[in-house]
């Protein structure tokens, strides 16, 4: 019970429920009406409490990533996207939903049914247990947990093995080469992300994501660059987005592993799909976007920056997803292995360095660091841009142009 | 401007070694008999020696007393054209006639088509099948007894 | 370790068969081993129909062959029932119809690279933008004959109407925004590190093989052969404009991307061209009959599709209908090589090296 | 260097989200107050008073107005514009009809004196289930009487429903197409506009070819 009353958001409900003389000091209104020798019954229900909230938030905000996706993707091709179910189509994804629901639900004959069911709920149940522990304020967070950057590149490379699954279970020739490719990618984008973390963690000091966010007085994008470079990218393959959206790769394998899916199976794919963009977003605000903490002469809470540059990462995301085409799978692998892999092996020695020299930085010298991470993140760039372009096909890519016919 | 030949023309720039191929020489074309050993040949030389090295189209064609096949060659180099006409098929038994398709690439999926919608065999053709019609297809559509 | 040969059946069904296209592949893990096409799910008998039909009446068949691209097919079957019949066109006919013929090579070629672009994985965002340019293309089309698609529009011996007053405003407008608009595509798509490494060095056709499986059209330009038959054979009047014919220098995905690219700015010049050179008069002769009955006899004029060599042979015996009326299809003579193209590259650059073949199902299996 | 392309890329994406949408919400749009205002071409006041329900729903940018593409006035739309004044009934559109889908009967004419000059139409059926609207019958109408239409909504749940029968070409209202009928063209009429209803066949005329001095003067002097 200890570690689950550090947190801001559960005291305050358990306090409304519970005569704990302890937390007399929370209270606004002397509500409470459970003895204090039954907190087990207020602590359960505290927690029923804020499983239930933190579900709907991560459902709802699915919906409204769904409508917004679409509603920016429009506007990135000169279209309007929906609009026609609801004031601006806010309501397209509810209609959504519901045609999902009520479709059949088929069950290829060769499928291995067990994991075919099973494959769509692990999908989406890891996902819900990152939201909890994203510090969305200085004392907005469900549970800080001390080991909360492993916690949660652990979780997200869960999907993996739910995607091998899917592909696997359906019997079906596109879903199982969807499904291959998502474990080779996925597992290989893992390497890159959990070094280019451990740059984090090496500031930070800590493993606590609030530590994370503390810790940021400059905001890890301007401190190293290249790590969060490295981050972006492997959390964009880790998310199945475009430009690595091989997995699903609707030009080639129709939908991939979930070629045989329908109605909430799919929808559920759906569903952890879009929510693991909305996490790994938090993620990346926390880790790099120095997550709650503003401008501190704007008396603006904490909670809206957060929020703001969440919304600001998932649009990059879809940016990108409205500009790049795909790689192919052999470019994906030598881009992680050739490129990523040691970029983010040089930011973590650069971070090491300076951190040994410095191990205690003033600001001063915080910013001479930050000068060095970027003259290392342009210049591994531009080398790497060099060595890795003619790699990624396998031969050297040109400017090319064409020559016309003579007269 | 490409060239068209006249029957002429043509007659002219082939190899004297293939004249005893001809049965007649019209207006704007050759026509050539239908000789399953020389004609490979005559194809041959048609595309190394006098550089007609594209074909333009292969088509064939149904005048109820014989089936003829029509081909329509192009000289990228000299930009010249001509058109080659063999008849086959007098009896409208299995006509058949050799496959260009060994000297020129482009004749597979043609003479595939004619197969299938005029009945017209290609001999030596890697891959003598239907194009565009299922197999078990009964007749072939463009003959002109054709009846569905 | 053991691996296991894996065959699929890519369409007809498909999101990237550009209609009802069917590869039978065989895949060793994301390797092309083997890959045979499986044409005919659009077979509509074109050719059968045609000779039950009169020669005016063929033109709205030849519509629905390669329907990107309506008005070169009916320009190649207008040119073959000239050359039969012997009609002179009226002069303007030939310039309205050179204007519509270039119009309607931006359009295909548009879509050419749009649905490369998304075979390539982009989510729609370069093919809606070239739609969008499409689109005024496409209402050129219907104030100059009332449709979009299905056009129709020539005649033997010309066009069957003038274009409208308010045609000629809107053609300059798309003139001048055009370029532009390209500019935008270019930015977007010829630098991208993802497209060029996805389709440099891919599927690369030497200038012979392309030769000799009849290969025509911007894939054999692509492949650095001069052969644009607007040049060589200038059919209409098209030896009194004047153009550059874009060549590629390798012969892979990204040059034939670049080559259609290209001769999308160079239609725009002959359009502009075409706009000084047009002059007042009659847009068909006096003498064409609404029934061509030509002589009896055979005619063959290949001209410049957007796809490739595009002819109609015609035979005649005298009547209201043609005896026989072949088409000599370039997306079907251009997909002959797609096998050897693409073995032994990876799945992706099959879908890929078949868009930019840019065949149409619809002339194919005609 | 290696990245400028895809930042290139991103610039022309980010350009085109700021720039105009291209969207046609056929066959209507949502619009808020100003463009109810705008559509109705009413003052605020005037607004509330005469549609308040509208009134309500524009504030939330909900009232819908209809919204058309623009329609060349050659379209070739799906109703067929028939004239019988001017139909002879010589079956000429149904002779041309690549398809065949045009049904004539006639009978001998019981208004004209002279008997065999002119026909009573009995069924002038046009299957539209088939029709590909290419036109050709309004070509080859020698009287001008078949116009194609310029409406394109005639979508039915039944092939029946897809044909027209004479009856319905009679009572029609007529807003022909131009397509093929120059002379409408010269008199600048465009169908698919408030007053392009055409009552009597004698409104549309008969195509003069028009000398080349009038072409001249249309084409050259315009340029």
């Amino acid at each position: 019970m200890g570690p689950a009353r550090d947190s801001f958001l559960f005291e305050i409900v358990f306090c409304h429920l519970s005569k704990d003389p302890s937390c007399d000091s929370v209270r606004f209104i002397n509500l409470s009406f459970i003895p204090v020798e039954l907190n087990w019954l207020s602590f359960s229900l505290t927690a029923f409490f804020w499983i239930f909230a933190f579900i709907n938030a991560a459902l709802i905000s699915v919906l409204m990533l769904i409508w917004g996706e679409r509603r920016l993707i429009g506007k990135f091709q000169a279209r309007l996207g929906p609009n026609r179910w609801g004031p601006l189509g806010l309501f397209t994804p509810i209609a959504d939903a519901i045609k999902v629901m009520f479709k059949e639900d088929v069950e290829p004959t060769l499928s291995d049914k067990l994991i075919y069911v099973l494959a769509p709920i692990l999908m989406v149940v890891p996902v819900f247990m990152i939201f909890p522990v994203i510090p969305y304020g200085a004392k907005s967070f469900l549970t800080n947990i001390s080991v909360g950057v492993v916690f949660v590149l652990a979780i997200t490379s869960i999907n993996s093995l739910s995607v091998l699954m899917a592909g696997w279970a359906s019997g079906n020739r596109f879903a199982i080469i969807g499904g291959i490719r998502a474990v080779a990618m996925l597992l290989s984008y893992e390497i890159p992300m959990g070094i280019s973390a451990a740059g984090v963690v090496i500031i930070a000091g800590s493993l606590s994501l609030s530590e994370v966010v503390e810790s940021q007085i400059i905001p890890n994008v301007i401190f190293q660059p290249l790590g969060f470079i490295v981050f972006l990218v492997a959390s964009t393959a880790e998310l199945n987005r475009s430009p690595f959206d091989i997995t699903e790769a609707e030009s080639e394998l129709v939908a991939g592993y979930m070629t045989d899916y329908s109605s909430m199976k799919f929808g559920l794919f759906y569903l952890g799909e879009f929510m693991a963009t909305i996490a790994s977003s938090a993620v990346i605000v926390t880790f790099y976007l120095s997550g709650w903490r503003g401008p501190s002469f704007l008396p603006i809470p904490g909670e809206f920056w957060f929020f703001a540059k969440w919304i600001g990462v998932i649009a990059i995301f879809i940016w990108f997803r409205a500009t790049f085409p795909r790689l192919r799978i052999d470019q994906i692998m030598s881009l992680a292995w050739k490129g990523l892999f040691e970029l983010s092996l040089i930011n973590i020695l650069v971070i090491a360095l300076t951190m040994a020299i410095w191990p205690d930085p003033t600001s001063n010298q915080l910013i001479i660091m930050t000068g060095i991470n970027w003259v290392v993140f342009l210049g591994s760039i531009y080398i790497f841009g060099k060595i890795l372009s003619p790699n990624l096909t396998g031969n050297k890519i040109d400017k090319r142009n064409v020559v016309y016919g003579l007269d | 401007m490409t060239k068209e030949l006249t029957g002429n023309e043509i007659k002219s720039t082939i190899n004297d070694k293939f004249h005893e191929l001809i049965i007649s020489i019209e207006n704007d074309h050759l026509v050539i008999k239908n000789d399953n050993e020389k004609l490979l040949d005559f194809f041959n030389s048609l595309k190394n020696d006098n550089k007609y090295n594209l074909l333009s189209s292969v088509t064939s064609v149904d005048y109820m007393s014989k089936f003829v096949v029509v081909y329509h060659l192009t000289s990228i180099e000299k930009n010249e054209s001509i058109v080659i006409k063999i008849p086959c098929g007098e009896s409208r038994i299995e006509p058949s006639i050799i496959s260009v398709t060994s000297v020129w690439r482009g004749a597979e999926l043609q003479e595939r088509e004619i197969y299938d919608l005029m009945g017209i065999y290609f001999h030596n053709h890697p891959n003598m099948k239907r194009l565009l019609l299922w197999e078990n297809f009964d007749g072939h559509p463009l003959r002109k007894d054709f009846v569905s | 370790m053991s691996t296991e040969l894996v065959t699929m059946n890519i369409g007809p069904i498909h999101p990237s068969t550009h209609g009802v296209f069917r590869m039978r592949v065989t895949f060793d893990g994301e390797t092309i081993i083997d890959a045979e096409p499986i044409i005919g799910y659009l077979h509509r008998g074109s050719e059968k129909l045609a000779e039950e039909r009169t020669y005016t009446q063929i033109v709205t068949l030849t519509d629905r062959m390669d329907y990107t691209a309506s008005m070169t097919n009916n320009q190649a079957y207008i040119l073959s029932v000239e050359k039969l019949a012997g009609i002179k066109p009226a002069e303007r006919g030939v310039w309205l119809r050179m204007i519509a013929a270039e119009l309607q090579r931006i359009a295909a070629h548009s879509v050419a690279i749009g649905f490369l672009i998304n075979d390539l994985g982009a989510w729609h965002t370069p093919l809606l933008y070239l739609l969008r340019e499409r689109e005024k293309i496409l209402e050129l089309f219907e104030m100059m004959c009332g449709a979009r698609i299905t056009n129709s529009y020539l005649r033997p011996g010309g066009v069957f109407m003038d274009a409208p007053e308010e045609f000629w405003p809107s053609l300059n407008r798309f003139l001048d925004e055009m370029p532009e608009r390209l500019n935008d595509i270019e930015n977007l798509l010829t630098d991208n590190e993802i497209i060029v490494s996805r389709t440099q060095n891919v599927a690369v056709l030497d200038k012979e093989d392309a030769i000799n499986a009849s290969i025509t059209g911007p894939m054999l330009r692509a492949s650095g052969v001069d052969w644009d038959l607007r040049h060589r054979n200038p059919y209409d009047f098209y030896d009194k404009v004047s153009f550059r014919r874009p060549l590629g220098t390798v012969g892979d995905n990204n040059d034939r991307y670049l080559v259609r690219l290209h001769e999308i700015r160079e239609s725009l010049k002959i359009i502009e061209q075409c706009l000084d050179l047009i002059e007042p008069g009659p847009i068909k002769p006096d003498e064409v009959p609404f029934l061509v009955r030509p002589d009896e006899g055979d005619s063959y004029v290949p001209i410049e599709a957007p796809k490739g060599e595009l002819g109609f042979y015609l035979v005649s015996d005298g009547g209201i209908s043609p005896f026989r009326c072949h088409v000599r299809a370039p997306s079907l003579m251009n997909l002959t090589l797609l096998r050897d193209m693409v073995i032994g590259y990876k799945i992706a650059d099959l879908f890929v090296t078949f868009g930019s073949v840019d065949v149409n199902m619809g002339e194919v299996d005609r | 260097m290696f990245g400028i392309g895809l930042l290139k890329g991103l610039f022309t994406t980010l350009k085109n989200l700021f720039g105009p949408v291209f969207t046609v919400q056929y066959p209507n749009k949502k619009v808020g107050l100003l463009g109810a205002l705008k559509f109705h071409k009413k003052t605020p006041t005037n607004f509330i008073k005469t549609q308040p329900k509208d009134f309500v729903k524009s504030l939330a940018g909900l009232h819908e107005v209809p919204e058309y593409p623009d329609q060349a006035s050659r379209f070739r739309g799906q109703d067929f514009n028939w004239f019988e004044d001017r139909c002879t009934g010589c079956a000429s559109c149904a002779k041309y009809c690549p398809l065949g889908i045009i049904k004539i009967e006639t009978k001998p004419s019981t208004r004209d004196a002279k008997e065999g000059s002119s026909y009573d139409i009995d069924v002038f059926d046009i299957d539209i289930g088939r029709c590909m609207f290419c036109g050709l019958c309004v070509e080859a109408c020698p009287f001008d009487a078949l116009h194609m239409g310029s409406g394109f909504e005639r979508a039915n749940e039944k092939r029946k429903g897809l044909v027209i029968p004479v009856d319905e070409l009679r009572t029609a209202i007529k807003t022909p197409s131009t397509w093929f009928r120059p002379q409408m063209e010269n008199k600048n009429y465009r169908p698919k506009e408030d007053d392009s209803e055409i009552k009597d066949y004698r409104d549309i005329g008969r195509h003069e070819k028009p000398s080349d001095d009038e072409l001249t003067e249309r084409w050259v002097n315009e340029r």
